[in-house]
């Protein structure tokens, strides 16, 4: 992983915050203030390093939380969000993002490290649509087993 | 008709007719436990027999009644181990007919 | 001729003594329960919701009949009236009083384990018939369970029998004296370990009857609501009644062989109403003991069958043999 | 000397012919029906005729052992073996038609009435004097003394049973 | 062997033990409350569903057809009618109809409420088996005998008496200017909307 | 023999407990492949109470997607509406007067206590006793009354507001929890004697669904079950949030790993709630019970947030992406027990039926809160 450091972007002024904000983010870390984010180090990664990622946490003895899909219509991308936790006494949280094509929602599943995510993650599948390559039962969830669209997708009419 | 029960031939006769549906079922089922059944079937005629020479033709009267129990705890062991097979056989062949089971040769 | 007029006074005063029995142990349970649990129970009906069954029998009988669609037919309509015959049938041998005995038998105990076994298999077939899967597991554990503690009670019965050597229920009572120390349970002179063996006795009249802690076939945690999930109306009913049918006679059953039937504790005034009030006492206690515990599971059942109870009924069975000898 | 219908004698003849009747009918289910949990059911019936008959040849203990054996242990076993193995219900019916029915009837009933024949036409000898009354006190002391084999017999074939079933269940159990 | 002994004499012991504290319980007083015998006790804060407030110096209710409750509520429930009436200050209120089916009583409405012209009613007691039932106009709920109509203002209807007439001449006037300049299609719809408005503001 | 007849030889069967089960305490199904007595395997079948609330986190503004927190877990609504509160209150930066901290700590532990209550009678309810669950229901229906009368509402709370809480309490809600706390107290006690010792019920539970804490960590499993597994963690005190960090209270942490642990862990933070709340009461400061400026229409900031508490059953998280609109550009809820309930599939392997719904019951699952 590529490890830039962007320094806390929060104190700037905020016209350049908004602008930031505007446009996907770079791979790299950036430390959050936690106060106001709830995270303390946020991780934009290529898809194809979720594992990996998943690896190294896992490795640290963190938990994942949940995961989280975005829908951002504009820039014709989703975004898949981890949240991780670490439950052996200091106070750690990290968030990892993932942007991956909305044409081709393709990211590997990190199934095979965190059990847990079996859900989250079929979850995610059956509301965003995001493939998760690997997955063992993508099947349907919360939803009717008959569905056949995409609830939480921004062009999603019912 | 209403004093059947104290004649020699009338529990006779039954004891015949339930060991002939023992024969039938033995002859016409085609699974182990139909035939199973069907020998229990033969057993208790036979032990009706036991009982009415027992009660009308034995000098001593115990003795019938003797048999009789002798042949329920035989029915009751060849039914447990029967059973056992069965089941045995199922678990390996899934299937308890008689049919299936020439398999077993081979 | 009198034999049979005699025969049809007790078939009526059973019957009536049944029917308000099966009725009102419903209404007892119910309201047992109500006040176990700091509510009141059945109250509206009637004066103490004393006609509650009265109620509750309208509304079972009342209700369509719907047999499922998997079910075997016959066998599902005939397991309710199968379970209700042995236990009403049973009620002939039991002595309610010196000479209040519909029927005396002098093989009165085995006949009544004999026709206790028949009760297991009708159970099976209403569960097997309902073509429910929770039914039949149901069932299959129901009727495992009567099985293996008949052992333990078979073998407790067996001591009471070498006591008093005679299987007549009433010889049974009649053996035990009139006061508290001659009923079986304190006859430490023929066994030290009667007063456990009274214990194991209970409890397993508490599995053989199906009762809570050991109603493995109708937890209703687990298989919804046991054998009779898919019965309504009467059907179910019946069940219910032969569930109770069943408690009054293993209660009377405890009662005959441990606690001196209808002799009186005190010395004074034998007769039915001492045996009705053990009864009923007993009854009260499974009660009791149904809505404080929770259930076991299947396991706890069998260990509890095979550690404990069967090995004290076997030691005490020995020391009663050894006693008889010695003494 | 027919006894009226309502003496004692008349309703156990009655309860007689009924008890005759329920082995029959328990009989045909047991032999005739196509499921097998019916034909266990009929069974059972069949056994509660049979133990009804036992009774009336005064030896009540054998009819409440039949009871307790027959309906309560075997009949129960037969119907888990049942549920264990769970028979193909409808191959089985397939099969139960045709020439195997015949044969089988006329099997039974040609050993039936062979049966039948001989024992309405023997000539029985009834004994002068029957030694005991076949109470169960004596049923008790002849199983101790003058047929303690017998009761030997008994418990060794039971326990060999008990072994047997176990260790042929549990070996199959192992085999998956 | 004495581990044996002793789990059967403690497994007894807590068994006895929970069957002593049932009977104790079996002999204290039921604490059941006999619901339609008795009545259950409402806290003043109890969320029923919402009612209109009676002003006591008006003997009517307060809204002021603002539709904020309309607005804050989370699952659309609400629907306020309201017309305007010559000669009243502000508008009438002609129903206030809530659904009670869909309401999930989270409160914004109330919040919402600048004159505190509704609030929570005490009424639990509601059972039926149609769902028309649920949808209640407030109005009627509140004056069940009849809607008083609202005080008119004589100076206010004069007053509103002459802009109407003003504004009407001006229609007038409007109106002949434009059938003097072009074709009609305009007008329809222009009044549609006016109608619209004033049914619905 | 080739493995496909292997398989074909295995004597299992399909048993679906649920959707409408005794056990499951709502509409979960749980597709059973039994063995006998024995699970081969069991796969919880989400969905039937799904009502998609994240999606109406992007329909409704802020404000309207109060009445949906109470709505999720409806047995421990208070945490649920806390970290709504607190997400938003964290991104648009508003502080919370004291006092109206401490109302929302007393009544979500109140609720706590209420929630454990239910689910230690519901419990023991699957487990066959039905005596416990009357008695939890007793104390629970005094919670409720005093929730009540300040909420409003006996269940779905909707009473936390950014910026405060809804209205204030008064002085005979503090006497009636006083008195609450005080009946209480010897309560525990009792339930002890009667349930936990039992030697029936230890016998149900002792050893039975063990989750390890390895196992609880790739799942993410919180609350009761990781600290039943010997982890020390609780959101109230590893991320603290509110006033908990003023307050003195313990974690209680069992290393047993099995479905006693999880009991006993949800019998003791029964305790550590009546001191919380007493403390909470000892030190209610006077003063307002909402925030000054709160503008009506919320328009936090773009960019996300996070906020998590600990409810009744582990810790409930929300992430809330914002694009600096009145609604939520994606609203992610995190419901404990749906991680929880996940790792049952794994941990039920092989165990017996009727221990395998004991070790569900101690999951404590509310089915709605999982689905959403």
């Amino acid at each position: 992983m590529e490890v830039q450091a962007e320094g806390a972007g929060e104190d700037k002024a905020k016209a350049k915050a908004k602008k930031e904000e505007d446009v996907p983010r770079k791979n790299g870390l950036i430390e959050t203030e936690y106060a106001k984010r709830g995270t303390h180090l946020d991780v934009q990664i290529n898809p194809d390093q979720v594992v990996k990622a998943a690896e190294i946490l896992d490795g640290e003895g963190m938990t994942l939380e949940m995961v989280t899909g975005v829908d951002w219509l504009k820039e014709k991308q989703f975004e898949v969000i981890y949240d991780y936790s670490y439950s052996g006494g200091q106070l750690f949280r990290v968030v990892v993002r993932a942007r991956v094509d909305r044409d081709h929602p393709d990211i590997p599943t990190v199934c095979r490290v965190y059990g847990g995510a079996n859900w989250h993650e079929r979850e995610t599948w059956e509301m965003l649509g995001i493939n998760f390559v690997g997955h063992p039962q993508l099947e349907h969830f919360l939803l009717p087993e008959d569905a056949d669209f995409y609830p939480l997708r921004k062009d999603f009419k019912p | 008709m209403l004093t059947l029960s104290t004649q020699l031939n009338t529990y006779l006769v039954i004891g015949a007719v339930l060991f002939g549906f023992g024969i039938f079922g033995l002859v016409r089922r085609p699974s182990l436990i139909g035939m199973l059944i069907a020998v229990e079937l033969v057993l208790s005629g036979a032990s009706i027999n036991f009982m009415a020479f027992n009660r009308f033709l034995a000098p001593d009267p115990t003795v019938g009644q003797i048999i009789t129990l002798f042949i329920m705890a035989i029915a009751a062991a060849e039914a447990a181990i029967s059973l056992s097979i069965v089941i045995a056989v199922y678990r390996n062949y899934k299937s308890i007919e008689v049919e299936d089971l020439v398999e077993l040769k081979g | 001729m009198n034999e049979l007029i005699r025969l049809l006074a007790y078939m009526l005063g059973l019957a009536a003594f049944l029917g308000l029995n099966l009725a009102y142990l419903g209404w007892v349970e119910r309201k047992g329960a109500g006040h176990f649990q700091r509510r009141t129970g059945p109250k509206d009906v009637g004066p103490y919701g004393l006609l509650q069954p009265l109620a509750d029998g309208l509304k079972l009988m009342s209700k369509q009949l719907v047999v499922p669609a998997n079910a075997d037919r016959a066998l599902y309509m005939c397991a309710p009236i199968l379970i209700m015959v042995p236990a009403v049938l049973l009620f002939v041998a039991i002595p309610f009083g010196e000479h209040l005995v519909p029927r005396e038998f002098n093989f009165g105990l085995l006949m009544m384990f004999a026709f206790a076994s028949v009760g297991g298999l009708s159970i099976l077939i209403g569960g097997w018939g309902s073509g429910n899967k929770y039914s039949l597991i149901a069932g299959a554990r129901a009727v495992s369970q009567n099985v293996a503690y008949e052992i333990p009670m078979l073998i407790t019965a067996i001591n009471i029998v070498m006591i008093t050597g005679s299987m007549d229920l009433n010889e049974i009572v009649r053996q035990q004296g009139a006061y508290i120390w001659n009923w079986n349970i304190f006859r430490l002179d023929k066994s030290l370990l009667m007063p456990i063996s009274f214990l194991v006795f209970f409890i397993c009249s508490l599995a053989e009857t199906n009762r809570t802690p050991f109603d493995m076939g109708e937890c209703e945690g687990e298989l919804v609501a046991g054998y009779h999930t898919e019965y309504g109306g009467m059907g179910f009913g019946l069940f219910m009644m032969a569930e109770y049918a069943n408690l009054v006679i293993g209660c009377s059953l405890t009662t005959i062989l441990f606690l001196g039937g209808w002799q009186s504790p005190i010395g004074i005034f034998p007769g039915p109403h001492w045996f009705l009030l053990k009864m009923y006492f007993l009854i009260w206690c499974f009660v009791w003991i149904r809505w404080t515990y929770p259930r076991t599971t299947f396991w706890g059942l069998l260990n509890l069958s095979w550690k404990y109870l069967i090995p004290f009924s076997l030691v005490n069975l020995l020391l009663t043999a050894l006693f008889i000898k010695v003494f | 000397m027919n006894p009226s219908l309502f003496s004692p004698e008349g309703l156990a003849g009655v309860i007689f012919l009924i008890l005759i009747c329920v082995t029959m009918i328990g009989a045909i289910i047991a032999t005739c029906t196509k499921r097998l949990i019916r034909s266990v059911s009929g069974l059972a019936v069949c056994f509660v005729g049979v133990a009804g008959l036992y009774y009336f040849l005064s030896s009540p203990f054998v009819a409440m052992m039949e009871l307790l054996i027959y309906v309560g242990a075997v009949c129960v076993t037969i119907a888990f073996a049942i549920m264990l193995a769970e028979p193909d219900e409808a191959k089985m019916a397939r099969k139960l038609s045709g020439l195997s029915g015949g044969l089988a009837a006329v099997c039974g009933g040609a050993v039936s009435f062979a049966l039948g024949y001989a024992a309405v036409n023997g000539h029985w000898m009834a004994p002068a004097v029957q030694a005991n009354d076949g109470s169960l006190k004596m049923i008790g002391q002849s199983l101790l003394t003058k047929y303690s084999m017998v009761f030997e017999l008994i418990s060794i074939v039971l326990l060999v049973a008990i072994i047997g079933s176990v260790a042929l269940a549990r070996a199959g159990r192992r085999g998956n | 062997m004495s581990g044996y002994f002793k789990d059967i004499i403690t497994g007894l012991k807590s068994l006895a033990v929970g069957l002593q504290i049932t009977n104790k319980e079996f002999l204290t007083k039921p604490i059941t409350l006999l619901y339609p015998h008795e009545s259950v006790k409402m806290y003043p804060r109890y969320r029923g569903h919402i009612e209109l407030v009676k002003d006591p110096e008006t003997g009517r209710n307060r809204c002021i057809c603002c539709g904020m409750c309309e607005k804050g509520c989370p699952s659309g429930c609400i629907t306020v009618k309201s017309e305007k009436r010559p000669g009243v200050k502000g508008k009438v209120l002609t129903a206030y109809i809530l659904n009670f089916t869909t309401c999930s009583l989270c409160g914004q409405c109330v919040e919402n409420c600048k004159p505190e012209a509704i609030k929570f009613s005490n009424e639990y007691n509601l059972a039926s088996t149609r769902r028309e039932d649920y949808i209640f106009d407030l109005l009627q709920k509140l004056h069940p005998e009849g809607v008083p109509e609202p005080e008119v203002d004589p100076e206010l209807l004069k007053k509103e008496q002459e802009k109407e007439e003003a504004a009407k001449k001006a229609a007038a006037e409007k109106k002949a200017a434009a059938a003097k300049k072009e074709a009609a299609p305009k007008a329809p719809a222009k009044e549609g909307g006016e109608s619209k408005a004033e049914e619905k503001s | 023999m080739s493995s496909l007849a292997q398989s074909q030889l295995r004597e299992t069967f399909e048993l679906n407990i649920g959707p409408q089960h005794p056990a499951t305490h709502g509409v979960l199904r749980i597709k059973v492949v039994m063995d006998g007595e024995y699970i081969d395997r069991a796969e919880p079948i989400l969905g039937y109470i799904h009502r998609m609330h994240e999606k109406m986190g992007e329909n409704r503004t802020w404000n309207q997607f109060w009445p949906n927190m109470g709505r999720l877990d409806y047995l421990s609504a208070m945490a649920y509406n806390h970290c709504y509160a607190g997400l938003v209150e964290r991104a648009m930066e508003i502080v919370v007067p004291e006092r109206a901290e401490y109302i929302r700590v007393i009544t979500a532990e109140l609720n706590r206590i209420q929630s454990h209550l239910l689910g230690f009678g519901a419990y023991i309810m699957d487990l066959g006793g039905f005596t416990p669950l009357m008695y939890a229901m007793d104390e629970r229906e005094q919670i409720l009354d005093l929730l009540e009368s300040v909420t409003g509402s006996r269940l779905t709370y909707c009473y936390f507001r950014f910026g405060g809480v809804y209205n204030d309490i008064d002085d005979d809600f503090i006497t009636g929890t006083r008195a609450f706390i005080k009946r209480f107290r010897p309560q525990i006690p009792m339930y002890h004697k009667l349930v936990t010792g039992n030697a029936i019920l230890m016998d149900r539970l002792i050893g039975v669904g063990p989750v390890s804490a390895d196992m609880c960590r790739k799942y993410g499993a919180t609350g009761p079950v990781l600290r039943g597994s010997g982890v020390n963690y609780d959101i109230r005190r590893n991320e603290p949030y509110s006033v908990y960090p003023e307050l003195d209270f313990d974690i209680p942490v069992y290393k047993e790993c099995d479905s006693m642990a999880r009991y006993m862990v949800r019998m003791d933070e029964m305790v550590q709630s009546c001191r919380i709340i007493e403390q909470a009461l000892n030190k209610l400061p006077e003063g307002p019970v909402m925030a000054e400026k709160v503008p009506k229409a919320l328009k936090p900031p773009k960019g996300d947030f996070h906020y998590a508490v600990e409810a009744a059953r582990g810790t409930f998280s929300m992430r809330a992406v914002s694009d600096g609109t009145n609604t939520a550009y994606r609203m992610r809820l995190r419901s404990p027990t749906y991680s929880n309930v996940s790792l049952f599939e794994e941990a039920s392997r092989g165990m017996l039926l009727s221990d395998a719904l004991a070790f569900l019951g101690s999951l404590d699952p509310v089915i709605p809160e999982m689905d959403r």
